[in-house]
Formats: C-alpha cells, structure tokens, sequence
C-alpha cells in the first residue's frame, strides 16, 4: 500500500477529467455560469494538490503506482507517477495559471455549453500528467492529449488565418508526435522496458548504441518541436498569433516550456547513462538555443500584430531556457524551472493586457491603436512592468530564473549563448516596451519596419467588465514579483538535484550581476529608437533602417506560413540534431 | 520557398538522416528474433493473477489503464473540437437545422435498400455488442466494438434517410453517451481508491479464464470506453454529415454509400 | 510465412506510396482504403489480431467515409461569399 | 530488416508528400501515412517468429506469444491517428468555407500585405509584394 502523501498523485490528474467528463455529458442540462465556476473550482483543486504534493516532495520523490503494479523483479509491469519536488511546483504553477485564466475568460465562451471549459480542462489534466509520469509511453499519451485539446483550441475564432494557423499547427505537432512514438518504440524494443528508470538502467548499461542515440534523437526532436526551438518554431507565430486569447496565455505561459520541461527530465533522467547523449547536448542545445533566442527577439522587434509579437517573444525565452538545459549541471536546469514558472507569469500577463485590448479597443495592431489605450492606465502600467521584467529587470521570479542560467552558463564558459540570451530578452522587452509606449502614451507616430509587418483586424467579445481581465492578469505579475526569493533559493539547490536524479548540491552558481541590467538598458534603449525616430537625425535612423530592412524581409519570407516549407524544416531539424549526436 | 527549393531542402537533410536511420537500423535486433522482457513477463503472468485470456486488453484495461483513459479522454477532446469547429460555424442554436426542414418531403427509398438496412443494421448492433463484451477473451474490445456501433447507426441513415436518422440519434444523448462513458471509466479508477486499494486496481472478482466474464474491474472499463467511442464517433459522423447538407440540395438517399 | 510476411511490408509501401502520389482527393480516397486494408492484413499476419480489428474499423472504414464526406462538404458548398 | 527499412521509407515519402501538397485533403492523407510509419515500426519490432497471437484462448497459457505491449500501443496510436483526421478535416473543410481554396499556397495564416485576411487572393502569394501603409 502507498503511504499518504503519494496515494494523492493520481487527483490531479483524475479531478479534471472527472469533472469534464460529468460537463460534457450535461452539456445540455448547465446552466450558464456552472461550467466557469466549476472549471475554476477544479483548476484551484489542482493547484493546491500538486503544491501539497510538492511540499511533501521534498525530501524524496514520491511514486505512485497505478493498478497496483509494482515493479516485481525488476521489471516495471505498469505505469508509475514519480514525482520530485520540482515538477510538483511546476504541476502547481499550471493549475494556478489555468485557475486565473478561467477567472479572466469568464463569460467570454458563454454559449459553447462549457465545451471550452471542457477542452481547457482537458489541457490540464494531460499537462499535470506530463508533469508527473515516469512512463515513456504515458508521456506521449499525456504529449497528444495536449496537443488534440490545443488543436482544437487554436481554430476556435474561426476565421481564415486561426484555420490555417491551426492546421500548420496541428500537422507539424502530429508529426511530433509520430517522432515521438518512433523514438519510444526504439527505446523499447532495445531495453525492453518503458519506465524512466529502467530505460535509464539499461542504457547506462549498453555503452554506445546507435539505437539509443536514434532514439534521442527522435524524442528530442518531438519535444523541441513543442517547444518551438529554430528551426521547429514556424509552427508558434502562426498558431499563438490567432488563439482567442486566454488560451494563447496557456499556449506561451505553460505549453511550450513544458515541451522543454519534458526535453530536461528525459535528457537529465532518461539519457544520462548514454555518454554519447551527454557529449553532445551541451553543443546542440546551447547553440539551438542561442539562435532561437536571438531569432524570436529580433522577429519580435518587427512585429506590429502583438499577439504575433508575444509569440515571438516565447520563441526566443524558449530559446534562453533551451541554453539553460544545454549546461546539463543542477544550477541550469534548476534556473531553467524557475524560468518556466517566471516567464509563464509574465507572459501570461502579457497575453492578457492583448486580450483586455482585443475587448475593449476591438483591435490586436499596435499600429492601429496608437494612444487609443490611454482610458485603460492599469493595463498600460500592468504592460510596461510586464516588458521591463521580461527583459530581466533584476526583480522576481523570472530573474531568479535567469540568473540561474546565466550562472550556468557563465561557469561553463557558454559566452555566446549567454551574451545571445541577454540579447534575446533585451530584443523582446524592447518590443513589448515600444508597445506599450505606443498604445498607451500615444508615443511613436513614425511607423518603421513594423509598418510591413503581418497583421489582421481581430476583435474579443466586450462582454466582461475591465476589472475582472485586469485582477488576473495583475495577481500573475504579483505573484512573479511578490514570491519570497529566499523561499526559490532555499528550496533550488535541493529540488532540481532531484529533478535531475543527481546528489544534492548547496548552492547554485548566478551570473554576473550587471548582465540584467545591461538587457533592461538594450531595451529601454530599443523602445526609445522605435517611438522617438521622427525626433532623432535622419542619418542615424536611415543607417539603422538600412541594416534592418533587408534581413526583416528574409526573415519574413522564411516564416511562410507555407505548412510544406515547416515540413522540409523539420527535417532539417532533425538532421541537424542527428548529425551533432553522431559527431559527439 | 518555391516547391523546388523544398525538396531540395529535404533531399539535403535526407543525405545526413539516411545514414543516420541506416545505422539505427543495423543496430537494433533482427526483425522477428526476440522481444521485450516487458512483454514476454506479462504473457507469462498476467493470464493467472488476472484470468483473461486476451494480454492486450489486460494492458489497455489493467496493466497500462491510464494510457487508455488518456487516450479516451483524446478522443473526447478531438470530438468536442469537432463540435465546437463545426456548430460554431452554423450556430450553436441551430445544431438540428436540417432534421427540421419544413417544406420538403421525405422521399422514398427502395424497398430493398430499407429491408437490407433494417436487417443488417441489428446485425452490426449485435457484431458490435458481441465484440465489446468478449474484449477480454477474444480478439477486440471498447474501442473496435464501439466504433462498429458507430458505423451501425449509419445504415439507419442509409435505410431511413436523413430525417429518420437525425430523428432516431439525438445530439445531447450522444453527449450524454460519451460523457457518461468517460466519466464511468474514470471513476472505475477512482473508487478502487475509496476502498484503499490503489488507483485502477482490480477490486472485483475475477472470473473464470476464457470466459466472456472474466478480469473483474476490466469489464467495467471496457463498458465505459464502448459507450465513450460508440457516443463519440457517431457525434463524428452527424457533425460531418450536417456538413454536406447545408447547401439547398434534394434529399437523395444513399449519395454517400461509397 | 516467411515469403508472405516481406511481400505483405512491401504492400504496404507501395500502397502508402501511391496514398501520397495519387495528388487528385478524390482518387487518394480509393488509395487510403486500400492502404487501410493493406495494413489490417499486414496486422494479422504479425499476430496482431486485436489491432487489425481496429485498423479494418477504422482505417479502411471510417476514416475514409469521413474523407468522402469531407470532399462532399467541400464540392457541394461553394465557399461563401466574401464581405 | 525489411520492416524497419519500410517504416522509414513510409515516414519520408509521407513527409514528402506534406512538403509538396498542394490541397490540404491531400495533405491529411500523407499525414496518415507517416503515421501508418509508427504501426509498422512498432508492431514489427514486437514480432516473434513462430509465436502465436497474444491471445490464450486456442492454445494455454505459455506458449510463445509475441509482444503485446507493442500491440496496446498501436491500438492507441489508432486512436490518435483517428482524432487527427478527423480535427483536421474539420479544419480542412472550415478553412475551404473562409478561404475559398484547399491549396496551401492560398491558404496562408496571416500574411504581410493581406490587411483583412481575406478577398485579395491576387496581392497574396507573393512575398515580394507588401503594402506598406
């Protein structure tokens, strides 16, 4: 029989699927409101389980069973929950995050007899459940729920663009998956079991072996392509861009770190034991990373259409945590958690400053609503506070986060992947800073480069008074700001040395103080040049136009949205991570 | 990027992945030698701790239940998208808009197509009933059973057209059908735990080996994903054949019997 | 059946091979039920019986009708005006 | 190796298949045939010779039986491969009804020079071509 904490493993998990599955199957019986306050009840239950769970994880990963099949000489006959302390917070961090974007989506799918909420719900089961297994098959199963409940999600506006986003989004994470299927199905058929420890026993065991290596290989490519790594990411811009907008903040807040969430516990528990995996990772993540890092902020720079600009904003954080599992030590990892959680409160609030836009501006085009945001002050403030954080101003959770990686990545001597993440997130502060200059100070009359950017006229429902989407979206940037930093710091060393199954550390290494700051200068300068160029001298603004255009262009070309163009990109993909394994 | 530059794009990434699948290949075991400890262990214990004579559906039901929850509440998922896809284009009020479609006649179809129907539809209701409820000692189950009754309720359209069809299978049953089904499944989970045993455990008696009764919680589950995909998959085809009919077109029975 | 179960795989390949070449949707339907029917055969002859049920529902059956649907939504609706 | 070999060469011409579609119909079908790639792959790397199906119902308990853990997972990919098809489909048809067309090239999410997104079938198509207000 399990003890008492872990037999509680299975209700975060269990509690929404019960509860979508008794909606849909009154869908025609609800009343109006039930679906919310219910959605919102179950999210809340799951966050205060899994942070009970985390608690208690602390001294020990807790396993749980499923059926009652527990391992009998040495072979793993069922599915188990293992969960370390880390990925408990993490659990509870998604259905926090789902619990206040429920408060901010309140009323907004009234007549879908709850089917969104039945589709949201869904989402965070399959999220906790990835979270939590230690099953390979499982986490695919759990990989797909994800993915066919965001399917669905992302096409919800119906209009032309959120279809086509949805099927270049639908095609390329399919083929994910299938990646995905092949590489467990290679790892099964050459260890002969499919539990996290057991693959991990047995690889450490079998030396190197191409088959091992091919299945990394295909795994890594799935989870990088669920976490939009160059050059997987075409599929984000297209797909986050069109979402309605409180799932566009589950999409960039929880989905795509928890591709690389997944990319950390199966390279750090899974892999370890391959020497040929662990030789080559540093190389190819911090590399991927850096590029991601840098591309997503400079699209992001050009971008007129904020919602398409946040999502290139995720792009290039995604890139920075990418470059904090690339170290492969406790501090990187354990600062690449913190990022997730960080960045998922801003981000999140960010998305919904667009949603409260989309709601009461009836428009997403920065352009278009120059100094219209200016009755709406808490959401320009809530804004500005959310760019100058994104781009690491040295308070908070997400600092906390980058700090950690960059001390990561200071240690190992990675400095161009720690100079291309301080880049990247000046890039993209800078972009949400010019914004919110733009909108909500009426700042920036000449349009530069982002006047050819892509954009599409788009509106939300007005139904929800102001205060309800602002409460959410301000508790998401208090809790990133107000969460006690000694209680991260305290708990860090100890919970991502058990994410990774490695000896417990006691302390982990943090950057150089100043880099933050110089990313918050970059920035601030950045917005400047981009609301204050009718006012500076020709020259300057045309030598600095004239060495943005051309690559603008390119790079907008290549996001084609054409889904055959992603195809032969995800091959190349797959190439490029192939080759550097077998080079390693 | 014009088609020519893609393919050569993924003739190029073909070069380095062809070596790399080659290689994989040479290593793993040859086709048809041996297979996984796993598997081998539970061929080798599970017909006498669970009675049941089919070993995949003691995994899908038992062993691995959670992937199949997973994997039901996926297709729960895929088909509530379908339906907020689709309805969210006609309107959520006007989801029976061609069931009632005044003004038109139903008309006739020929004797022989309405015997066939009317005959073989019970039929395949008793093939897929039959299927569903010897999941654990032949080959089939929920899922395969299920989407048989799916395809059964087809050839109520095909017998008694469009109108009959919507008449007979009724929207928020179906709902209430594949609800209902994944809530029984889950909560097959769930109560083991009440009792203190452990989440899916088997809790009931067992049965005898190789009869249709037999794997205890098992039958349950497998119960409740039949109804799930049978519920679910007949919301599929009403949702997608709603789809064609929306353009003013005589009723004209069996256009899609392909 | 060790002759059968190598010309049964590359069935398999060229029926999924021509499910890509044959680019006109209505035809492709005909290739995708075959390619179905191919594999729930293949199924069978590796011992797969269960799986092969499944494929024959739903392979060779529903996913094709739901294809044929599809087309017939997309043939028998012109695409609306625009506004 | 035969079965391995096919897998690979049905994930790559699927793939292909995608990279050169023209109409999204089409596209679906490819998709399902790179996944046709995933049962292969898995249910030929749990194959035995001479075992009999893991089913003890003809023949008692003990017999050789090949994998049957293989064969529950491609019942699942089944079953995702089915929800696939039939979300994309949807999408497939809901895209035709807005966009006009089942060609990708057409069909494009949110494109530099296409403003509203719709009605301007002739300034789409060409990166080259932007508007710049």
């Amino acid at each position: 029989m399990t003890a008492f904490p872990a037999v509680l493993l299975p209700l975060p998990v269990a509690i929404p699927l019960v509860v979508c599955a008794a909606m849909l199957a009154t869908a025609h019986l609800l009343p109006g409101r039930v679906p919310d306050i219910l959605a919102t009840l179950a999210a809340l239950g799951v966050a205060i389980l899994s942070a009970f769970i985390a608690a208690h994880a602390a001294d020990g990963p807790l396993v749980y069973w499923f059926g009652g099949w527990e391992p009998r000489d040495g072979v793993h006959l069922g599915i188990g929950f293992s969960v370390d302390e880390a990925s408990g917070w993490v659990a509870a961090f998604i259905g926090l995050l789902y619990a206040l974007t429920f408060v901010f989506a309140w009323g907004f799918f009234g007549r879908t007899h709850g089917h969104f909420q039945i589709l949201m719900l869904l989402f965070l089961a399959a999220m906790v459940g990835f979270c939590f297994t230690r099953d390979m098959f499982n986490l695919f199963v759990w990989f797909e729920v994800m993915s066919v409940a965001a399917f669905a999600l992302t096409a919800y506006h119906l209009e032309e663009s959120a279809l086509s986003g949805a099927i270049n989004f639908t095609v390329i994470n399919s083929l994910a998956g299938f990646l995905m299927l092949g590489g467990i199905g290679l790892i099964y058929a050459q260890t002969g079991t499919l539990d996290f420890e057991g693959i991990a026993a047995a690889v450490a065991r079998g030396g190197r072996d191409p088959v091992v290596a091919g299945a990394f290989c295909l795994v890594a490519a799935a989870l990088m392509i669920k976490g939009a790594i160059v050059p997987f990411q075409f599929w984000l811009a297209d797909a986050h861009a069109v979402a309605p907008s409180p799932v566009s903040v589950i999409f960039s807040g929880s989905m795509v770190s928890l591709g690389l969430f997944g990319l950390a516990k199966v390279s750090a528990v899974v892999f370890a034991g391959s020497d040929q995996v662990q030789h080559g990772l540093p190389v190819l993540l911090t590399a991927l990373g850096s590029f991601t890092a840098l591309l997503g902020g400079w699209m992001a720079l050009l971008q007129r259409h904020l919602k398409r600009m946040l999502a290139f904003s995720t792009i290039s954080h995604a890139g920075i945590m990418l470059t904090g599992i690339g170290a492969l030590s406790a501090d990187g990892t354990g600062g690449m958690l913190v990022y997730v959680v960080g960045h998922g409160l801003v981000k999140g609030a960010l998305f919904m400053v667009a949603g409260i836009l989309l709601a009461t501006r009836a428009s997403i085009d920065e352009i278009a609503l120059r100094g219209l945001g200016r009755g709406i002050g808490p959401a320009g403030i809530a804004m500005a506070i959310a760019g100058l954080l994104l781009c690491g101003l040295p308070i908070g959770v997400l600092d906390q986060g980058t700090r950690g990686v960059q001390g990561a990545l200071a240690q190992q001597g990675h400095g161009i992947a720690l100079a291309a993440g301080a880049i990247g997130a000046a890039l993209t502060g800078a972009a949400v800073l010019r914004a919110a200059g733009r909108i909500f100070l009426g700042l920036g009359p000449d349009s530069g480069d982002e006047a050819g950017a892509p954009s599409e006229d788009e509106r939300e429902k007005a139904n929800r008074p102001l205060w309800l989407m602002l409460a959410p979206c301000c508790a998401l940037l208090v809790l990133d700001v107000g969460l006690p930093a000694h209680l991260i710091e305290h708990a860090l060393p100890r919970a991502a040395s058990a994410f990774m199954h490695r000896p417990a550390v006691d302390t982990v290494a943090e950057g150089p103080g100043w880099l933050p700051w110089m990313s918050v200068l970059a920035a601030l300068a950045g917005a400047a040049y981009g609301l204050l160029r009718d006012r500076l001298p020709a020259f300057v603004v045309r030598s600095v136009g004239a060495t943005q255009s051309a690559p603008t262009r390119a790079l907008e070309a290549l996001h084609s949205g054409l889904i055959g163009d992603y195809a032969a990109w995800l091959a190349v993909g797959v190439a490029i991570i192939v080759a550097m394994l077998a080079l390693a | 990027m014009s088609p020519r530059a893609r393919v050569a794009l993924l003739a190029l990434a073909a070069l380095i992945l062809l070596p790399g699948a080659a290689s994989v290949i040479a290593g793993l075991p040859p086709f048809g030698a041996t297979i996984a400890r796993y598997g081998e262990r539970i061929n080798a214990i599970t017909p006498e701790a669970r009675h049941v004579a089919n070993m995949v559906s003691a995994i899908n039901f038992d062993l691995r239940g959670l992937d199949t929850l997973g994997e039901e509440f996926m297709l729960l998922a895929a088909i509530t998208g379908t339906v907020i896809l689709l309805r969210g284009r006609r309107g959520e009020g006007k989801t029976g808009r061609a069931m009632r479609r005044p003004g038109r006649a139903v008309i006739p179809r020929s004797e022989a197509v309405v015997l066939a129907c009317r005959i073989a539809g019970p039929l395949t209701a008793l093939f897929g009933l039959y299927v569903v409820l010897h999941a654990t000692v032949t080959p089939g189950g929920g899922f395969q059973g299920g989407v048989i009754l799916a395809s059964g309720t087809l050839l109520i359209y095909l017998g008694e057209g469009y109108v009959g069809w919507r008449d007979a299978v009724r929207s928020p049953w179906l709902d209430a059908l594949e609800g209902g089904g994944a809530l029984l499944f889950a909560l097959c989970g769930l109560a083991p735990m009440l009792t203190g045993a452990a989440f899916m455990q088997n809790v009931l008696p067992l049965g005898t080996f190789r009869d249709p009764f037999s794997g205890g919680l098992m039958l349950v589950e497998n119960l409740g994903v039949a109804m799930a995909v049978a519920g679910g998959f007949t919301q599929l085809f009403l949702e997608f054949m709603e789809e064609t009919r929306e353009a003013d077109e005589p009723d004209e029975p069996g256009e899609e019997s392909a | 059946m060790t002759v059968i179960l190598p010309l049964l795989f590359l069935l398999t390949a060229a029926s999924g091979t021509a499910v890509v070449l044959v680019r006109d949707p209505t035809r492709q339907i005909f290739a995708i039920a075959v390619n179905g029917l191919v594999l729930t055969i293949l199924f069978d002859a590796l011992q797969a019986p269960d799986v092969a049920l499944s494929e024959l529902a739903v392979g060779s059956a529903a996913v094709p009708l739901l294809f044929l649907v599809a087309l017939m939504a997309v043939r028998t609706q012109p695409p609306e005006e625009k506004s | 190796m035969l079965p391995y070999a096919v897998a690979a060469w049905l994930f790559g011409i699927g793939l292909y298949g995608i990279a050169t579609s023209r109409n999204f119909i089409h596209l679906v079908g490819c998709l399902g045939v790179c996944q046709s790639a995933t049962y292969v792959l898995l249910l030929g790397l749990g194959y035995r010779w001479g075992s009999i199906a893991p089913i003890f119902y003809d023949h008692p308990p003990g017999t050789p039986a090949v994998d049957p853990v293989m064969q529950a997972l491609v019942l699942t990919d089944i079953v995702v491969g089915a929800t696939l098809t039939a979300l994309l489909l949807v999408l497939t048809i809901q895209a035709y009804k807005r966009g006009g067309s089942l060609d990708p090239e057409k069909l494009r999410p949110m494109r530099a020079g296409s403003k509203s997104g719709r009605g301007q079938g002739s300034s789409r198509g060409k990166d080259e071509e932007r508007t710049a207000p």
